[in-house]
């Protein structure tokens, strides 16, 4: 397998939104990295529509119609439905067919009536239980999960994206006790191990049919912290603490395209500009247009690499202004209107670093996310590319770095206990072995003990 | 050159906004080249001008192909039933087909409306409808271009559309139900406060013992949940919808029970609402 | 009464977000206008409410709880909460006075607290009914919004706004049909008539209190035009029509500014770019981040000129991401900031003109409130400053030729539907008398014949 | 210089992102001298060390403080009711203040939890807790870290809290009901098609006339409105608010009922979604 030990990109500078220098076509004549900024919108199904696969199928219908409807009376030229699977839909592999082929019959029409592009990207659930023998591989969920995916790529999906869970047992113990080994270990060695099998089995399944493998995101772990993490005022996880979690992620996120997975990458990897900056491929990126479904702090920062722009799953419902898939497209489409407004003028420099400064010093985690920033977490990355553990551990050290000079050059204040966690974050990751195997030897002795969710046989360890 | 100009000269706007109206544009026809209203429009003359002129809006045509045809002798009620009312049918086929637009209508309305009235004048009562219906914003409203909106689709299809305005206490509604007892009754309110009147409306009716074989409520605000959480109603999506919904009450007794179930089949398109 | 008969702003190059020539200061330490935009956030009360004053208020304290809890969590430095009364707000005058202290009360804790500067909007609700005598002077219902809105101003309300009706009942009847000149008068003649009368009044009440006279907007006739009009899709009315309407709703808003409204304009006035151009006060305006209560074709170009940037009253519940206090005034607040970035680093040009050219050519309406074609529009205004009838038509022909000039020159393509309904309106509105008072004669003959709702005596005529 | 450097050298911050977390946050304290921690903490050692461990999350030092008690003959019950709770109790107190911090409560709920081990295997049997608690995942579901917070709050306030994991069928749930006669249950559920488990629970409980005195509710998706469509729930908004509805009901006998009507005033500050 390939592993990236150098730099896609030659300097931050390149860096911007709708453009990657690897682009990508999907059927439907959608390009993206490719010049423009596609919106995507995505929304979950109601309650009670996992009932029954016909009510499922009419949620699937009805949402991707209503977007459809709102595309072409407010004039994108393009767009991207993203459907997420809830647990039903991956488990019963007939439901993610049959759910997927309305969907593409939809958009197919529209793109055949008004010559609209459109892309429609799955992203079957991963329903597997670590802590349920036989854990992440070979269980009866594990080989839904595989089914699924094959039934979405058979029926019209143009992509295919997932959240894995790898080593989420492990970050999650790390990460509500302040504890970076464990979040270290889960992400950057546990997380990475089980990205190589969820995703060179995609990249097979996308291979026999006109489907992109499109990426995964760090949910299960930096998300996580970052969700924990919450607003200013809130005291559960240190925001420090946060984005060293989000920097390892992005070694993580990485793998998936070392397997194949050429993007856009999954909307919710807030990772995903080190990952960009790293590798040249597209990326789908989230912020303020999320607010519909969690608070973030960096809503505009991260629009400033985005090659897909999306929202998140919000309620299927009735808003004033129409349902919330014709809302929420709406929302994203007319923000990648005026990025694409600015690439065509040629401003969008100009746009990415307002997009960024906005963010930039509002927090720690956006502060490492900053294009410039990202980049330097990337050139820590691919120096040690060809090891997980070490290249996770070297993007927390830079991005602590990252934090410190901002902090030293009076542009961040922290409070005490960000402050605090990361003196001790560092600390405690200076210390740490540089030898992924003792690394792991020693975190195995610790965690199996400490963690009981934890299965080494899950990671073949 | 300002700035803005020099920005804009490099805009590509394909990559920006498209005119989809602009772009699915087919040629222009004349309304009575198309083919429904052709199958419409009566073959024989003076009908054929009569509904042509409420084609074409024309509120002055209209009038004096109507006092034509009446000091020909022809009786009232056909000039109604095979000319006004045939070019209003008209009007609606293009309307549903998206070659005319509400303006269109609303002329073609007050054409039809016009001569209706002159008609009626000679035969001394009012003309036959399909039935009455009542109409109303609630209380506390003032939003009230739906309502104006379902009025003059109920009108144009052939119903005595019962006006009560807008901001109407709900004692003038029970009031109007008892006077008209329409086959339909509709309801319009744009705000989650106002709203609040049509279970209001549905509670005081059965005090009452009085029924309506639907109240369709609809307006800005309102959601299908909300209207389903109580009895007798119908959330209502399009105005254009209404006529259908009172025509399948008509024809096809449907109950208010069925209007929900079969919404979308009633009215004949997709309504997300209701999918 | 003075009337404005020369632009303020000299040239449209001058006109930007956040920046007014006269900045307004009101209590709790905000600035509109002064060269930063404020983000604002409203939120409809929910149904059920209305059932009793306690619970209203209990609504109202909720509602502003929820949008500061959000405000302080991610770091905004300063929003306006506005509250857009229900009709029992405004007929019970009780209501409004409790409803506007609990809400000042909540924010002037966390002003104290955190030193977030806050603005409290009222606007009591225009419960007058033309058609029921006396109709809109002296009715009960009107001496209520008298009342309230001396309620709002004596219990803590920062500034008050209206949207007031006068002129409706003829509006609508010339929207629905096309007919332009029942369109002109309702908006230039009657509007503008009305406006003097209910302007007078709350300037006065203001002047007791500390309290601005904040502005009105053309929500009864421009903006039913526009809603009318929809989609690009939609079959109602053409936009065309609809930007002619808001051309002339931009002199008939100006009369607030003449009777001594001082901005910020109300929110939803999509002519109040042009009532700036004309009068330098500073406006609140709305578009992409209103996408929860309507759909409008020009979400960024409104945001060029604002000085408060707002969302549109929304449901009052809980989204995944918080209630909807918090997750709207998350949406405008972090527009805000993204405005505030560009003005703070000296690139608020270069975003004022892709907020501008993002929506320029996606619709006529879009088109005529462009600000280099805003400007235009108040220069023919200001040039029959005097004359509220002739200054409304000059506003019409305007926007007309603004939109011949597009399409003239390539940059924009109208429908056969929109095509003609200009030339149409274009062609009657030349023919048009130039004296004021012949124009009226002519439409109370023909109008009050036509329009049942229309009654004279409203407006002294 | 790069641009976005120019760019951001003449960003006054002030007028785009303020810090308040950095700018209310007052002088540095610690812990024990914290007026409300004095109040809790024991004055006589060893349970005054064997607290302060606690209150600082050192495993270590409180295991060693524990066995040294031990050894000195203290009983085991007392080192936990006097000692290791009472730590606890400053514990919860300080997060409540926003002193400490998630972390700081998991660590010193893992040492008390440790020094409660010890102590138990020399009583025999498990210590008196206040009563038993059972939670889940609803079915279909893998999000769990806000049930592995409720948990943990409940274990450091005092409950046996029962944790049935995550992605729990229905059926499971139940046997647990029957088994432990829970006081109280609580279900998370993060998705609007898995929080339909919840309604689905306390019918299947209802057939088998079972019935815990109430049945809390929540997780990232879940609507109050929701919750509250079905009998025997309270919506649950923050993982700490558990211990103090478990409280309520154990205390002051609260039913599911005053629950929802109580929340608030029960969890001691404002809740958007009771206001
Ligand atoms: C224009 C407008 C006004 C105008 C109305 C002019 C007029 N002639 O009616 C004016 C200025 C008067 C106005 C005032 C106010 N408004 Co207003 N207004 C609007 C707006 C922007 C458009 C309404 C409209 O005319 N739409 C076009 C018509 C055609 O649509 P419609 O009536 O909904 O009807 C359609 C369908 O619903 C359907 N339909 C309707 N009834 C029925 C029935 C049946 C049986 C069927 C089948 C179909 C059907 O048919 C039509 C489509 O074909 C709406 C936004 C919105 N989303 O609707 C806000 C809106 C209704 N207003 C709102 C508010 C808050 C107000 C004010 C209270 C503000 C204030 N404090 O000043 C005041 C009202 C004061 C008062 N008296 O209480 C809020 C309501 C929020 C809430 N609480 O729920 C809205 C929703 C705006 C928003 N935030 O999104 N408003
Ligand atoms: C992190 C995360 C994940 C991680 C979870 C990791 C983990 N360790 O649990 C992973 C990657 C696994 C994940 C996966 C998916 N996720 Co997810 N995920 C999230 C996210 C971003 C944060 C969740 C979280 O941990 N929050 C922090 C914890 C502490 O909060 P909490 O559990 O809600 O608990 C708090 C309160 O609710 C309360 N509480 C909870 N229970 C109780 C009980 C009582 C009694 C009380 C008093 C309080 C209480 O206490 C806590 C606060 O103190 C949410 C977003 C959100 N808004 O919640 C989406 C979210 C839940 N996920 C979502 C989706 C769609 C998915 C996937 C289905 C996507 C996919 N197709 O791949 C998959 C699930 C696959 C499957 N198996 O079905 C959607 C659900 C949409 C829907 N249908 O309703 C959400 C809502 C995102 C969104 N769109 O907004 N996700
Ligand atoms: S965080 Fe949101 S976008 Fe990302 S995977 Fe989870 S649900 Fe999907
Ligand atoms: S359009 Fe919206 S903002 Fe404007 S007045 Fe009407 S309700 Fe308020
Ligand atoms: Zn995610
Ligand atoms: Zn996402
Ligand atoms: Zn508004």
């Amino acid at each position: 397998m390939k592993r990236f030990t150098r730099m896609i990109y030659k300097n931050p500078e390149e860096i911007i939104f709708g453009n990657a220098k690897f682009p990508v076509s999907e059927r439907w004549n959608i390009q993206f990295g490719a010049g423009y900024v596609v919106p995507e919108v995505k929304v979950a199904p109601q309650e009670g529509s996992e009932a029954s696969k016909e009510k499922m199928i009419g949620e699937c219908r009805n949402i991707a119609q209503s977007a459809c409807q709102r595309a072409v009376s407010i004039g994108l030229p393009s767009f991207m439905l993203e459907q997420e699977h809830v647990f039903q839909q991956t488990n019963y592999p007939e439901w993610a067919g049959e759910c997927t082929q309305i969907q593409a019959e939809i958009l197919e029409r529209y793109y055949d009536e008004y010559g609209i592009s459109v892309a429609l990207r799955q992203t079957p659930a991963d329903i597997r239980v670590e802590e349920r023998a036989p854990g992440l591989r070979g269980s009866d969920y594990d080989n839904k999960i595989e089914e699924s995916m094959e039934a979405c790529a058979a029926n019209g999906a143009s992509d295919l994206c997932i959240e894995s869970m790898g080593g989420k047992s492990a970050s999650d113990y790390g990460i509500s006790r302040g504890d970076i080994k464990a979040v270290l270990f889960g992400i950057g060695v546990l997380g990475s191990i089980d990205m190589e099998y969820v995703w060179k089995r995609i990249v097979n399944i996308c291979k026999k049919y006109d489907c992109r493998p499109g990426g995964d995101t760090d949910c299960a772990q930096a998300n996580t912290a970052m969700f924990m993490a919450g607003g200013l005022l809130d005291k559960d996880i240190a925001h420090t603490t946060a984005a060293l979690a989000r920097a390892m992620g992005a070694a993580r996120s990485l793998v998936a395209v070392e397997c194949g997975a050429i993007g856009p990458l999954k909307d919710c990897g807030y990772e995903n500009p080190i990952v960009k900056a790293i590798s040249g491929v597209p990326i789908a990126t989230e912020g303020k247009n999320a607010v519909c479904a969690h608070s973030d702090l960096m809503g505009n920062l991260m629009a400033a690499t985005a090659d897909v722009w999306s929202n998140e799953s919000v309620y299927h419902r009735q808003e004033m202004g129409g349902t919330t898939p014709e809302v929420w497209l709406q929302a994203t489409g007319y923000e990648a209107a005026l990025m694409n407004t600015a690439l065509q003028t040629g401003t969008g420099e100009t746009l990415r670093d307002i997009y960024t400064l906005t963010d930039k010093y509002r927090d720690p985690q956006g502060l490492i996310l900053a294009y410039d920033n990202a980049y330097r977490i990337g050139k820590a990355i691919v120096n040690y590319g060809k090891d997980p553990y070490l290249r996770a551990r070297a993007a927390a050290l830079e991005a602590g770095k990252i934090i410190n000079e901002a902090v030293d050059s009076g542009k961040l204040y922290l409070t005490r206990f960000e402050r605090d966690s990361l003196d001790n974050a560092l600390k405690i990751i200076e210390g740490l072995p540089l030898d992924a195997d003792q690394f792991t030897d020693e975190c195995l002795r610790t965690y199996t003990r400490k963690v009981p969710e934890f299965d080494p046989k899950s990671y073949e360890l | 050159m300002s700035n803005i100009e020099e920005l804009e000269s490099k805009l590509d706007q394909n990559f920006v906004a498209i005119r989809y109206n602009v772009e699915i544009e087919g040629p222009a026809i004349k309304p009575e080249n198309d083919s429904d209203v052709q199958n419409i429009l009566p073959k024989e003359e003076p009908y054929k001008s009569i509904a042509l002129a409420v084609l074409y809006g024309d509120m002055e045509a209209s009038l004096s192909n109507v006092n034509d045809g009446l000091e020909a002798g022809l009786s009232p009620i056909d000039i109604i039933n095979n000319g006004l009312m045939k070019g209003m049918d008209a009007v609606s086929a293009l309307y549903t087909k998206g070659f005319y637009f509400l303006p269109d209508l609303m002329l073609s309305g007050d054409s039809m409306m016009e001569g209706v009235r002159v008609c009626e004048k000679i035969l001394g009562h009012k003309s036959e409808t399909k039935g009455t219906t009542v109409s109303f914003v609630a209380e506390g409203d003032p939003h009230d271009i739906g309502k104006n909106l379902v009025v003059m689709f109920l009108r144009a299809n052939g119903y005595d559309a019962v006006d009560l305005g807008r901001d109407v206490p709900t004692s003038e509604v029970i009031k109007a139900v008892e006077e008209y007892k329409p086959i339909f009754m509709t309801g319009t309110a744009l705000m989650t406060t106002t709203m609040t009147v049509f279970p209001k409306v549905v509670e005081e009716l059965q005090k009452k013992g009085l029924e309506v074989p639907a109240f369709g409520c609809g307006g800005g605000s309102v959601r299908k949940d909300f209207v389903e959480s109580f009895p007798m109603s119908v959330y209502g999506v399009e105005a254009y919808h209404t006529p259908k919904l009172a025509d399948s009450i008509l024809k096809d007794k449907k109950t208010w029970k069925e209007l929900r179930k079969e919404y979308s089949k009633i009215v004949g398109e997709f309504v997300p609402e209701y999918a």
